[in-house]
Parts: C-alpha cells; structure tokens; sequence
C-alpha cells in the first residue's frame, strides 16, 4: 500500500514539525533515514598493545598460581615457616624501596604517606595476624576440608573476577576481602600457628602490597613492566609446575588463552561490528561531572 | 412531606379517648405514648400532662383523638371535632377505628378548621448544578456522575400529584387505589421501646452543639423519657384511667427492687474496705524503686490492682449513667461472681484428701527432672549436634557456662523444696478471691521456677544480636561499602589497606563462630518459648475470665430488646385482628402500610469493646 | 432530596431524537476508542496528558473514548473526568515504576471486559514502555479489533537491554495496523526498531494548549536574568550537564537566577553544587510541579533551557517558548524539528557548547535585542495545536477502520516470517494460547451475559446530551 | 409484574418481585435459584466415594462416620452461612430503607438506614473477580456535611442481578424517595 493522498511535488519535503506541508501524515520522504551512521567513532585494535594489556591479567593469575603452591609447599613440610617469613620480609623491603625509589621520580597528585604511618600499618598488620593466628588455627577445625577448599577456590575466583585491572593500586575491598578469607582459610588448614602467621603475611604481600608495586611499573616503566609480568607468569608455572605438573599446564594454557588468544579473537571479532547511530541516539556526557560529590 | 404517626400497639383495642403524645419537631411526626378514656374533666387532663411534663422533662402534649366505638355506640365526630378546641393544638389528629375493620382512619385538622389546608409543599425546586469532574482536582466519588447518568435513563415521572390532606387509608386505598397516601402508621411495641437502652439518654437534655438526633432517636427517646406518664394505670381508680403498655403487666419485680435497697450499705461498706486498702498501698515503702518494678511484673500484682479498680468503679455510688456505663458495670459484677465461684470450687478440691503434698511432692522431682533434661541438651550441644559442624572451643566454653547456671538452680531448688508444701497451702488460699488470683499466682510460680531458662535465653540472645550485628556491618565493608548515618542510607567508601584486612579477619572469624551460637540461640530460644506459652494460656484464661461479657449474652439470649440495636421493620396483615374476631373474610383484604415494630439485638462484639 | 428534584428537572426528553441531531450534525462515521497504557493521571507526564488532550478533543468530535490504565493505589475501579471521559483503573500488579508486570495472558480477562462491553472498535496504545499497552495490543488482535499505537520515546541499538527491548517492539507491533510517533526521528527510530513498513507510520506531533501558556512579563525581575528549568531531575534528562553548567555560568554573571522545577533521583547532584558554590539565594529548587503551576514557574524567566540527552518530541520547549521565553536546548533527538531556528537556540550535549549558548542568549537579552514574549507566543501559539492531532489521529483511525484483521493463521504466518524464527514462533505458540484463552473466556463468561456500558460519550453518550439539553436551555 | 425474566451476572435465572404496599412503601425482593437437590447429591456421593475408596485400602471405619459427619456439617454451614435464598430491600418513604437478606436456613439479617442519612440511591460500576458488572448501592451521609457521600452500601450483594433488574428497582426507589 501507498501512503494516501497524492503528495504535492511542489514544495520539497522538509524534516520539520512546525509547518504543515502538503503531505500525508505516513509521506516518507527519499531523505528518509538519511542520517543514520554506522560503525562510527570505531576503534581498531592493535594486536600487541592488547596483549600487552591482557599481561596483567595473566599476572594476577599467576600471582594467585604462586600463592597456591607456596601454601602447598607449607602445607607438605617441604618449606618452613621461618624461612618463608624470613624471605617474604626481605621482598617487602625490597618492593618499598623500589617503591619509594619510583614515587620519588615522579611526584603524583596528593602527597605521600610518610614513613611513620607505612611502619604504623605494617606495624598493626603484623600485630594482628600474630594474635589472631592462633585462633585462626582453630577456626575451620571442625569444617571439613572439601568445604574449605571449595570456599577459598571460589574466593579467589571471585578475586581474579573483581580484581581492578585498570587502577589496581588502592585494591579494590572485594577483591582483598576475597583474596584475604581464601587466604585465611587456607592458612587455617596448615600444621601450626606459626605457619598461619607466615602464610597470611605472604598474602598480604601477594594480594595487596604487589599490585601497588606493579601499577607504579607500569606509570613509570612500561617497557619493564611487560618484563616482569612475563617474569611472574614464568614464576608461577614453574613454581606450581614443582608441585603438580598437571596443574602447571593448566595454568600455562590458561595464561596462553587469556594473554594470546582473547586479544586475537577481539581484534577478529571487530570487523563483525555493525551499530547503528542517529540523531535518536541518547547523548553520552564525556566531562567528568563529579562535583566532588560525598564531601 | 408525610406524616408519621407513632402509635402503640398496645392502645389498639384501647376505648375512646384522647391521645397523649408528642410531636417531633422537624420530622412532622407524632409519637402516641397513651390514651386518655373517657370520661374525664380537660382541666385535669390539662393538669396532670402539666405535671407529667415536668417529671418527665418530654413536652407532652393532647395530640388528638381516639375513638373505637362500642356496638351500638354511634360515632362522636362532632364531640371530637369540639375537643380540639379545648385542648388547642397545631394540629389535631383524629384516628379511628371500627370494630371488625382492620384499617385505621386518620383525620388532621389544622388549627384554621379548614380540613383542606394544604400541607405547603415545602419541597424547592433547586436547579442542579453539574459538579464537573476536572482533569487535575481528583474525582473521588465518580457515583455522582453514575447517578447523573442514570437519573438521564429514568423517565419523567416526578409530578406531586395534588396534596390531599385527608387521608381514610383503606377506603382510599380501594377507591383511588393509586393514590399516594400522606399517612403512615408505624405501630410499635412500647414495652420493648421503653426497656430498650437503645439510645443513651444523655442525662436529660441532648446537649445543644451536637445536631439534634435522628428521628427514630427522637421517638425513642420520647417514649423511653416519658416513665412517669406509665405510672397511672387504667385499672387503679383516678380521676383519669390511661391505656399503654403497662396496662398489659408490670415489668418490675419485687425481687429487684429489694436489691436495689440492699445494695446500697454494700456499695458503702466495699468502698470503705477499698479506701483503706489504697491507702495501705500508698505507703512509701511500696512505691520504692525495686518493689513498683516487681509489682509491675508479677502478675499477681497486677490482678490485684485489676480487681480493685473493679470494685471501686462497682462501689461507686451514683447510678451508672447511659447504656454502655450499666452494660460494664453489671458485666464486672457477673464476671467477679463466677470469678470467686469458680475459685471456692477449686479451694474445696485443693483442700480436701490434701492434693497439695501430692503437688508439692511431684513439683520438686519435677524440676529436678527439667534440670536433668537441660544438662543432656548441653552435653548434646557440646558435642556435634545434629552432625552440625561447630567451633569446639566456642562450644566447651559456651556449654560450660551454661552447665554451671543449672548447676547452681538445682541447688536453689533443694535449698527451698522443704518450704514448697507450705508456699502451695498459703497460695491456694488465694482461690478464694477468685479463680483469676490463683492462675495468676501460678504463672508467677511458673516464671519463678522457669528462671534459669530465662536467663539463658538472655545470654544466647545478646551473644546472637552481637554477632549478627557485627556481621552485617563487616560483609558491607568486605563489599567496600558503608553505613552513611546522615543519609540513612549504603555508600561505597574506600578504605585503607589496614582497615580492609583487620575487617576481613574479624569477618572471617565471626562468620565461622556463627552457627555455634546460632544453634545456642535456636534451642534456648525454643526453651523459652515453651514456657512463655503456658504462660500466655493462663494469662489469657484470667483475661478471659475478667472481661467476658457474660451479662450481655444473657441479656442478648433472653432479654435481646434490652441491647437494641437497629430496628427492624416487617409488614404485617392485620393479622392480629382477625385472629381475636375470626373473620375470615378479612383475610382477603389487601394489606394497608401499617408497620408493626420491634427491635432486634445487636452484635455481640460491640458488647466487647464496651468492657 | 435536592438532587431528586433536578433529577426531575434534567431527566432527558427523548434519547432517540437527541441521538438522531447528533448523527445529522456529524456527518461521516464514529469510532469507539479505547486508549490503553499505564500512564495515565494520577502519575503526570507527556504521555500522560498526551492521552488525555487526545481523549478530550476526539469526544469533542463525537466519538466515544474510554480509557484503560492499572489501578493507582487506592483509584481502583471506573472513574468519570470532565465530559464523561471514562478510565477503568483495572487491578494490575505494578512492577516497575508504573509500569505493570507482563505475563502476557492475566490482564486479559479485565481487558476483554472493558473491551466488549464498550464495543470497542479501534484500540490506542500509548508509550512502548508500558506493558499494558503491549497486552492490549495482543489481545486486540486476537479478539480480532484495530489497533493504533502511539511511541512516544526514543531507544538506542547499542546496549543489550535495548536489543531485547527492541525484539518485543517488533513482536507486538508487528500485526499492529497503524504507528503513531510525535516527530520524524521518532518515526525512524521506531521504523529501525520494530523493522516496520515506514508507511504504516505516521507523524503526529504532540501539542500545548496554547491557552495555558500565556505570557505575563510583570512577572520577571528586569534587574536579573532568571533561567528557568522544568524536567524530571533524572539522567536522561541530563541534570547532570545542569549541574556543570550553573557554577560556570553563576560565577560568570552575577545577576543570574536559576529556576529549577521537577523531582527525581538526580536532585541530589543539584544541591550538592548548591552547597559547593553557595548559591542558595541563586539556585532555587522548585521540586515537583502541579501541571497548573507550571505556567506560574515559566513567565518568572527570561530563558528557558532543556538539557535532555534524548528527547521524542520536548514539549517542555515549546510551552517555554509560548510562554514568551528564550528557549535554549540540546540539539538531541527530535527537538530540532520542533522549533523554528529563530525561536530556539540549539546547542551540543556538552557543558560548554551550552554556556556558549546560554552566553550569546543572555548577551542578546541584555542588549534587548530579543524579540517581546507576546511576539513569539504569537509564533508558537497556532503550532501545535490538540483539534490537529485530534483530526490527523482520526484520519489514523478511519483508515485502520477499514482493514481486516487478520485470521489466526495469517497472523501466525505473518508472526513467523516476520520476528524471525526463534521469537516468532515463541511468540506464535503465546498467540495460539491467548485465543484458546479467549475461546475458554467466551464459554465462561459469555458476550451475551455481559451487560453493555451506557455511554457517556460518542454518539448516543448521553453527557453530550445533557449538554446539548443545558445550551437549549441556556438559549 | 414478574412478567420478565432476569439473570443474575452469571447468567443464571433469578426473579424480582416488586410489592408495592402503599404509594410510600414498596419492598423489593430478589430470590436466586434454591438448592438444586441434584447438585447436593452429587458433592455428598461424591465425598463419600472417595470415603469408601479410602475405607477400602484402609479398613478403617472411622473414614466413613467421619465422611458423613463432614458432609452434613457442610451442608449445614453451607444452607446456613453461604447460600442466600433471597435478598429483599424495604423502602419506607420518609422512613428510611431497610436491607435483609434470608439465607436458605431460613437466617435472616437486616440493617435499617434512616432517611436521615440517605443521601441516594444509585446505580454504579465495579470490578468484580475477572469481570466489570453493574450493582446498586445506597450512597450515606454524614448529617454534618449533607453534601459529602460518607460511605456506600452495595445492595444484592449475593444474587447479583444484571442492569436491566437493577434500572428498574433503581426507578421505582427513586420514585419514593423524590415524594419526600
């Protein structure tokens, strides 16, 4: 069916409502859809900057692959807790020199916790794992040990999930919190007390300190940054490789499809894309409206 | 309008004579309270409505006349027409009836003798203004346009057909059958009007501000206010003999009044107990702190102080005022009597072949026997009950405690199981203040003995509501969100390092110690709950016993006019005739708007509520 | 006993020749409308007035109109407004802000009432956010009436809500006769939407009641320039780019008021500037409006500004502009059809591009330059107009009361072929149900023991009646 | 006067009988269909099969006094509480209006409105259940805003006739109710 009534050539259809032209109600004009765009403001990817991006996520998955079989290695009296606290001390130190090294190089934003309130919370941080460690012990005690298992591998799952790729250096809560209980729950399962106080301080370390460290790396130095993700991946295989090879595989080819395979089939998959855009469309803000909003 | 005429049922066979009434202003009807015979002087008659009127406080009033004429006797109208000029009146009605006719004839002479006078229509024409429904104002009653609309569909059939003023019903009604009456007689049973407390009289007169009441109110109260007027009877020799309900037995018994005397010294002698009893209970010492506290909990107590603001309200020496006042003040007298009886009942089963050592006897190896019971549940709950998987530690401790409170309460019972007997002799005693007394005594012994088990509830459920508390705060931290006051409301914060990992430590640590408390919290829980319930029955059985309305049921199965309610209309043949003069051919006729009139009883509830 | 009285007085002579004057003053023929959608007064809005402007003018023209919307908390039932407009505030459950749930069957008992007992000829649906009207639609079609659906509101292709949303668009109005939408980008927007033959839809504009917006210049303060803002403090509505632009433009002129009418979740972003910057003396927050206060709000402005993101047709704009206001507002949507170029300054979705605007708009105003209110009023006033929409929504109707609709198994075929395999046979199996269902209704409850509605309104409604009568009266 | 049938909104037959007993006074009764004995048999013998049935897996003889005792506890309650034999409304011009309905054991409720609080009688609309009917109701008023409608009082609430019955009554009580 055509539009009724015969449209008067006359005059040129124009896309107004405020005057009444000689056609129908349902005229549709040539110019009809005219403006409708697609695809645009499309960005195309690169492969390697996307791999280089994926890196971290691989790292964040090897760092929990390290976490595991360290716990491992505790729990099976092939590494003590002395040592282990003796090592772990020795990174911290380590990483907060190279820290403080790279925040002196470049002096970002608001100013710089001073010494004292960092040795205040590693202060509180020791403290507190040192006292509750022994009621940690006996915490899942009665639990059976599927249950903690199945608890804390959910928990670190959860972790990796809401793990803040982009701004990993406040940590986001859920994702500690997370990482934290699994931790604690893992450690509750080792032999002693002692061994419980070590392994919550290294996951403090894993957990909350090293990602701080690593996104300071990647301000600063890019070009090492992809170094030391590629150093953690290699450390995590090979570390769970000594304990299960099994799982060392399944790690590998979990790290090869996150960090090689998701890039390729995104930068694929993008010629696929067909978005339609017109003037319906609902205009998106691009200033940064916060006006300090929760002062 | 249409004229009501009010007519008791009792004057319908009445002689001659002439109707003592009133006329209900603004309503235009006409309450007939009684008829005056035949024959009589007018000065007295005039005299004695005076007087009657200044008793009753009911302007009363000759509003017409009555004549049912003998055989033979031959109709007076003339004689009757004259007598409206001596008592002057607005109005003067003049009903008849003939023997053997079941209709009445009614004629209304206003005072200009022209029988014509036309009722004025005092009905306006007001034009109707659409109320138009707006948009943005919100259209409530929406009826009002279905009325409109309907009002459309109906035809125009709303003529007033000329007002006739005289108005013979049945010859009317047989001749122009479709001729609209202007009278309506509406019988009633005045013996049942004038027992009903339908209507509080509000002490004597309505008080002005509120809208004077409704008609039917009016007549009620009326016919329930003019009491003097049935005093004069027909049978007691007077100078005027009076037909009404009366007439047909007397209501009162000598039984009643012979109470009524009594009681008064007994009102007397109950409030004078009842003052020294307050003053006892003013003493200082007993508004001390703890004691108020105690008196405020035992239950015991609090009967007491129920029963005695009972007494005082029954003692009180002014008669109740209006209907609601007697109905909860003879509902406390009945409800008190069955009360005791019920308690001398249980003292003489108590008392005799000595129940109580037998009670006493098995109350202690009761207790004893829960206190065995509690401390296997503890032992049960120490270990892994129900297979649930609990912290030990938290367990031995928690189970430990509570094993030391039964502990120490089966000591307090040994110490005081040789004075149980006598506490149970003397407390049975008090059975004999009523039934209610000795409930209650026992739910305070129950709660005495039960102590223990209150105290663990306490303590389970502190150690609970802690818990949780704590928990619902650290999972929002754990979700790095937090309780803004100001705003009562969720916002996301970003916390440091070290608050985030002492929160998840302390959560973890909570969320695993949560179910043995939880599981302590659930039994003991439970615990309490049993006994709260025994509890709750007896307290409910006292309440039950204290406020039933036993008074208004029996009043509502025997009596029911007294609790009138709304009145209920049924059209009735003039059955009644035809029954005391068998005509049969009466039978046949049609039926007239004569509306016999009786009251119904209203719901039991609304009782309730007055107590 | 007045009211029996003027019973007496207004009880109608004879309906049949009342009637008969109807039809010979009317020519050509009547429809009975029923207008579906959840919103409907007391919840205030386009779409909202829309229907009922709409439902008021077409009683004007002798049809007969009633409307069916869910209950609104304690208005449930059949209520009357001005003229014998009949709404049915059916009992539905509402899920999301006014909008019922949808299990496609349980409002079509209520819905088959309304319909049968009006005898209803062409079913109105109103916004693609209303579940109701999407119902009615379904069931419209398989009691086998016309149907009309109006759109009143833009949707994005890029989400994947919008995705879903879309398929349902296409799925119910893929059998619906006619589509109404209130601007040309509308028209496009629900034409890629619902994959629809452009030219089963129209273009009927929204209007105002010229009346209600009159300008009243005492009301201004010529000392100062008062911006006035009127719109749901929500994000589509871009309160956030409001909060931007206000300290911007305040510290700039010292002299400038801001006016802002409306409630909603984003107000809080408003007074958070509010507080920030000081300007509780400058900022004043109206919070919601009356539709009747709105007026009182505009005249006290020299400039009225609209910061939507995404706008079918802003009538906001143009009762600023009737009111004799500067209207200054996002080019988005369809609101560059709405005005013409002298009466509207447009500018981009963005902070600044609206300072700019606002800036050279209170420039002219302070120079005078503008043209008086009355001037444009005069402009705007015969725009828009509801005896238009009114007229072109009836030719809508008497073409769609032509069509046939569709047999069962048309519709099936046509349901298949055109929503695609999965969703269309989906939806072809709910539409075998709804009519077994209708099957099952008619045995339970038959027409026939149905009583039919009196009408209040359309050619035998007896309202008009009345008011025919009270005019001979008056005359 | 009973010359046409009506229905109720089910469709089942019911009988209006108007009786006019003075030009001020008329009463209006609407009776439903009785108790068909057939559908009584056929709940009793139905509940009682299934009481035998049970009786016949579990020889327990309780089953079947116990499937008696709730048959004729139903139908008490039933005749006495649910089923409304007929409904009648009483207008008395200048009096006031007086509704009863009769159950079919023979209970009888009443309610008398005054004309006093009477503010009119008419004819609304309503969602009932699944459906949208037509039912009559008394509109009251508070004697101290005359012009306010109080609350509402639905007439033949139990036989539910359709309009046609309804628009008559409707006329008849406005007929009464405009002579005083």
């Amino acid at each position: 069916m055509g539009p009724d009534g015969a449209p008067g050539p006359s005059v040129p259809w124009q896309k107004v409502l405020w005057e009444r032209q000689p056609f129908p109600d349902n005229y549709v004009d040539q110019r009809f859809l005219e403006e409708l765009r697609r695809n645009e403001g499309i960005r195309q990817y690169r492969y390697w900057t996307v791999v280089k991006e994926a890196g971290f996520v691989g790292q964040q998955l090897s760092c929990v692959a390290i976490f595991i079989s360290l716990w491992l290695y505790m729990e099976q009296g092939l590494l003590s807790p002395e040592t282990l606290l003796w090592s772990s001390l020795v990174c911290a130190l380590l990483g907060y020199g190279l820290y403080q090294s790279l925040s002196s190089q470049v002096e970002s934003g608001c100013e710089p916790r001073t010494r004292l309130a960092d040795l205040q919370s590693a202060a509180i941080f020791l403290s507190f794992t040192f006292g509750f460690s022994p009621v940690l012990k006996t915490l899942t005690e009665s639990v059976s040990t599927d249950t903690v298992y199945a608890m804390s591998a959910i928990m670190l799952l959860a972790h990796l999930v809401s793990f803040p790729y982009t701004h990993p250096s406040p940590p986001g809560s859920l994702s500690l919190n997370a990482a934290l209980f699994a931790s604690v729950c893992l450690a509750s399962r080792l032999p002693g007390a002692l061994h419980t106080f070590a392994m919550l301080s290294c996951a403090l370390m894993v957990f909350a300190l090293w990602p701080c460290l690593l996104q300071r790396v990647r301000d600063i130095a890019p070009t090492h940054f992809t170094g030391v993700c590629l150093g953690v991946c290699v450390g995590g295989v090979g570390g769970l490789g000594l304990q299960s090879p099994g799982g060392a595989v399944l790690l590998a080819l979990a790290l090869g499809s996150v960090t090689l395979l998701c890039p390729l089939l995104l930068v694929r998959l993008q010629r696929h894309k067909d978005n339609i855009q017109g003037p319906w469309d609902e205009a998106e803000i691009h200033e940064d409206l916060d006006h300090g909003r929760g002062t | 309008m249409v004229l009501k005429i009010f007519f008791p049922q009792c004057c319908n066979r009445a002689d001659s004579g002439l109707l003592v009434g009133r006329w209900i202003s603004g309503h235009d009807s006409a309450v007939v309270l009684a008829v005056i015979h035949y024959p009589f002087i007018p000065g007295q008659v005039k005299q004695y409505i005076q007087q009657m009127q200044a008793q009753s406080g009911v302007e009363l009033s000759v509003l017409g006349s009555w004549s049912l004429p003998k055989e033979g006797q031959e109709g007076m109208e003339s004689f009757l027409r004259d007598l409206s000029t001596i008592f002057p009146q607005e109005r003067w009605l003049q009903i008849k009836r003939q023997m053997g006719k079941t209709g009445f004839t009614c004629e209304i002479l206003n005072r200009d003798q022209s029988g014509k006078a036309a009722q004025q229509d005092s009905i306006k024409k007001k034009k109707k203004v659409k109320i138009e429904e707006d948009y943005q104002h919100d259209d409530s009653d929406n009826k009002k346009q279905q009325e409109k609309k309907k009002e459309k569909i109906e035809e125009d059939d709303q003529h007033d057909d000329s007002d006739n003023k005289k108005k013979q019903e049945k010859k009317k009604e047989e001749e122009e059958g479709e001729e609209e009456e202007k009278v309506i007689f509406v019988h009633y049973e005045q013996r049942k009007v004038m027992l009903s407390q339908l209507h509080p009289i509000e002490n004597g007169v309505p008080d002005p501000k509120t809208e004077p009441p409704s008609e039917l109110r009016q007549v009620f109260q009326t016919v329930a206010r003019s009491q003097p007027l049935f005093f004069l009877d027909r049978y007691d020799d007077g100078p005027l003999k009076s037909t009404h309900w009366q007439s047909e037995g007397r209501e009162a018994s000598i039984i009643m009044e012979l109470l009524k005397q009594a009681s008064v010294p007994l009102c007397l002698l109950i409030s004078w107990l009842l003052s020294v009893w307050t003053w006892i209970c003013n003493v200082r010492i007993f508004s001390l702190y703890p004691l108020r506290f105690l008196s405020s909990k035992l239950s015991t107590c609090v009967q007491l102080s129920y029963r005695t603001e009972h007494l005082r309200t029954l003692s009180s020496a002014k008669p109740a005022t209006g209907h609601t006042e007697f109905m909860r003040k003879s509902n406390i007298l009945v409800s008190f009597l069955i009360d005791v009886a019920l308690g001398l009942l249980l003292i003489s089963w108590l008392y005799r072949d000595d129940h109580i050592r037998m009670l006493a006897n098995t109350l202690v190896p009761a207790a004893d026997h829960v206190a065995k019971e509690l401390e296997e549940l503890l032992q049960w709950l120490m270990g892994a009950p129900a297979g649930l998987k609990m912290n030990r530690a938290l367990d031995q401790v928690l189970g430990r405690f509570f094993l030391y409170h039964i502990h120490l309460w089966i000591s307090y019972i040994h110490l005081m199981s040789p004075f149980i007997e006598g506490i149970l002799w003397y407390g049975g005693l008090s059975a004999c203040l009523g039934l209610t007394f000795a409930l209650s005594l026992l739910s305070d012994m129950v709660a005495l003995l039960t102590f223990h088990i209150y105290c663990f509830y306490v303590y389970g459920a502190r150690l609970y509501c802690l818990k949780i508390y704590g928990l619902s705060s650290l999972w929002r931290l754990f979700r790095g969100k937090k309780w803004n006051v100001l705003r009562q409301r969720v916002d996301s914060c970003s916390y440091d390092l070290d608050q985030l990992f002492i929160g998840t430590l302390l959560f973890t640590i909570l969320l695993f110690l949560l179910p043995t408390t939880a599981l302590y919290y659930l039994v003991f829980t439970l615990l309490r709950l049993g006994v709260v319930l025994f509890q709750g029955i007896l307290h409910l059985s006292v309440d039950f016993i204290n406020s039933f309305p036993l008074f208004a049921m029996g009043l509502r199965i025997c009596r029911s006019y007294r609790l009138g309610g709304i009145s209920h209309f049924h059209i009735v043949h003039h059955t009644i005739f035809v029954q005391q003069m068998s005509f049969k051919v009466t039978l046949k006729q049609r039926r007239s708007s004569t509306i016999s009139f009786c009251l119904q009883c209203i719901k039991l509830h609304r009782e309730v509520n007055v107590l | 006993m007045g009211q029996r009285r003027r019973s007496a007085v207004k009880a109608p002579s004879s309906p049949s020749v009342s009637a008969a004057g109807e039809v010979a003053r009317v020519p050509h023929k009547k429809h009975k409308i029923c207008m579906v959608s959840d919103f409907f007064y007391p919840n205030m809005g386009g779409v909202e007035s829309h229907i009922y402007q709409l439902s008021q003018c077409l009683i004007e023209k002798g049809h007969k109109v009633v409307i069916a919307t869910h209950a609104y908390g304690r208005r449930k039932g059949v209520r009357y407004l001005t003229n014998g407009l009949k709404v049915y505030y059916l009992p539905l459950q509402v899920m999301y802000n006014q909008s019922t749930s949808t299990t496609v069957f349980h409002s079509l008992p209520l819905l088959r009432c309304v319909f049968v007992r009006e005898g209803i000829t062409v079913v109105h649906a109103h916004s693609s956010f209303s579940a109701m009207a999407h119902d009615a639609l379904f069931h419209a079609k398989t009691m086998g009436l016309n149907t009309v659906f109006t759109d009143h509101s833009l949707f994005g292709f890029a989400d994947v809500s919008s995705v879903l949303t879309n398929k349902l668009l296409t799925v119910s109005l893929c059998d619906t006769n006619h589509i109404v939408c209130v601007s040309y980008t509308s028209k496009e927007n629900t034409v890629l939407r619902a994959a629809l033959n452009p030219e089963i839809v129209s273009v009927i504009p929204n209007a105002v009641d010229p009346t209600d917006f009159t300008p009243d210049p005492s009301q201004r303060q010529d000392d100062t320039i008062t911006i006035v803002v009127i719109s749901r403090l929500v994000y589509r509505k871009g309160t956030d780019l409001l909060g931007g632009i206000i300290p911007e433009l305040c510290l700039k002129h010292p002299d400038l008021h801001f006016l802002i009418g409306g409630e909603g979740p984003k107000r809080i972003v408003l007074e958070e500037v509010r507080e920030k910057y000081q300007l509780h003396d400058r900022v004043r927050l109206l919070g919601a409006l009356e539709h009747k206060d709105v007026r009182g709000v505009l005249v006290q402005g020299h400039i009225f500004l609209n910061t939507s993101l995404t706008e079918a047709f802003c009538m906001a704009i143009v009762e600023g502009a009737s009111c004799g206001l500067q209207v200054v507002s996002t080019r988005v949507g369809g609101i560059p059809e709405v005005l013409p170029d002298d009466l509207i300054t447009l500018c981009e979705p963005t902070v600044r591009s609206l300072c700019a605007g606002l800036e050279t708009v209170i420039a002219k105003q302070r120079s005078g330059s503008v043209p008086s209110p009355a001037s444009i009023h005069a402009k705007v006033r015969n725009l828009y107009t509801w005896r238009n929409v009114a007229e072109r929504t009836e030719k809508v109707y008497d073409r769609v009361a032509g069509e046939e609709v569709l047999p069962l198994d048309r519709r099936l075929q046509r349901l298949r072929t055109h929503c695609g395999p999965v969703a269309g046979s989906i939806f072809a199996l709910f539409a075998v149900m709804d009519f077994l269902f209708v099957l099952l209704l008619q045995w339970l409850v038959p027409d026939r023991f149905m009583d039919m509605a009196v009408d209040a309104t359309g050619p035998q409604g007896l309202w008009r009646q009345e008011k025919s009568r009270k005019d001979s009266a008056i005359n | 006067m009973e010359d046409e049938t009506y229905t109720d909104i089910n469709g089942k037959a019911i009988s209006l009988d108007c009786q006019s007993h003075s030009g001020l006074c008329r009463e209006f009764t609407v009776s439903s269909a009785k108790v068909s004995i057939g559908k009584v048999m056929v709940y009793t013998c139905s509940v009682w099969l299934f009481a035998y049935a049970v009786f016949f897996f579990t020889q327990n003889t309780a089953v079947l006094s116990c499937a008696i005792l709730i048959t004729l506890v139903g139908m008490m309650f039933h005749i006495h509480f649910v089923k409304v034999d007929h409904e009648s409304l009483l207008v008395i011009g200048s009096l006031g209006i007086q509704v009863s309905s009769s159950y079919a054991s023979g209970r009888e409720t009443t309610t008398f409105i005054e004309m006093s609080r009477i503010k009119d009688i008419v004819i609304n609309e309503a969602i009932y259940m699944h459906q949208i009917i037509y039912y009559l109701c008394v509109l009251l008023k508070d004697p101290s805003e005359p012009n306010a409608v109080s609350s509402v009082v639905p007439l033949f609430q139990n036989s539910k006739p359709r309009l046609n019955c309804l628009v008559k009554v409707y006329k008849s009580c406005q007929e009464i109710l405009s002579k005083c």
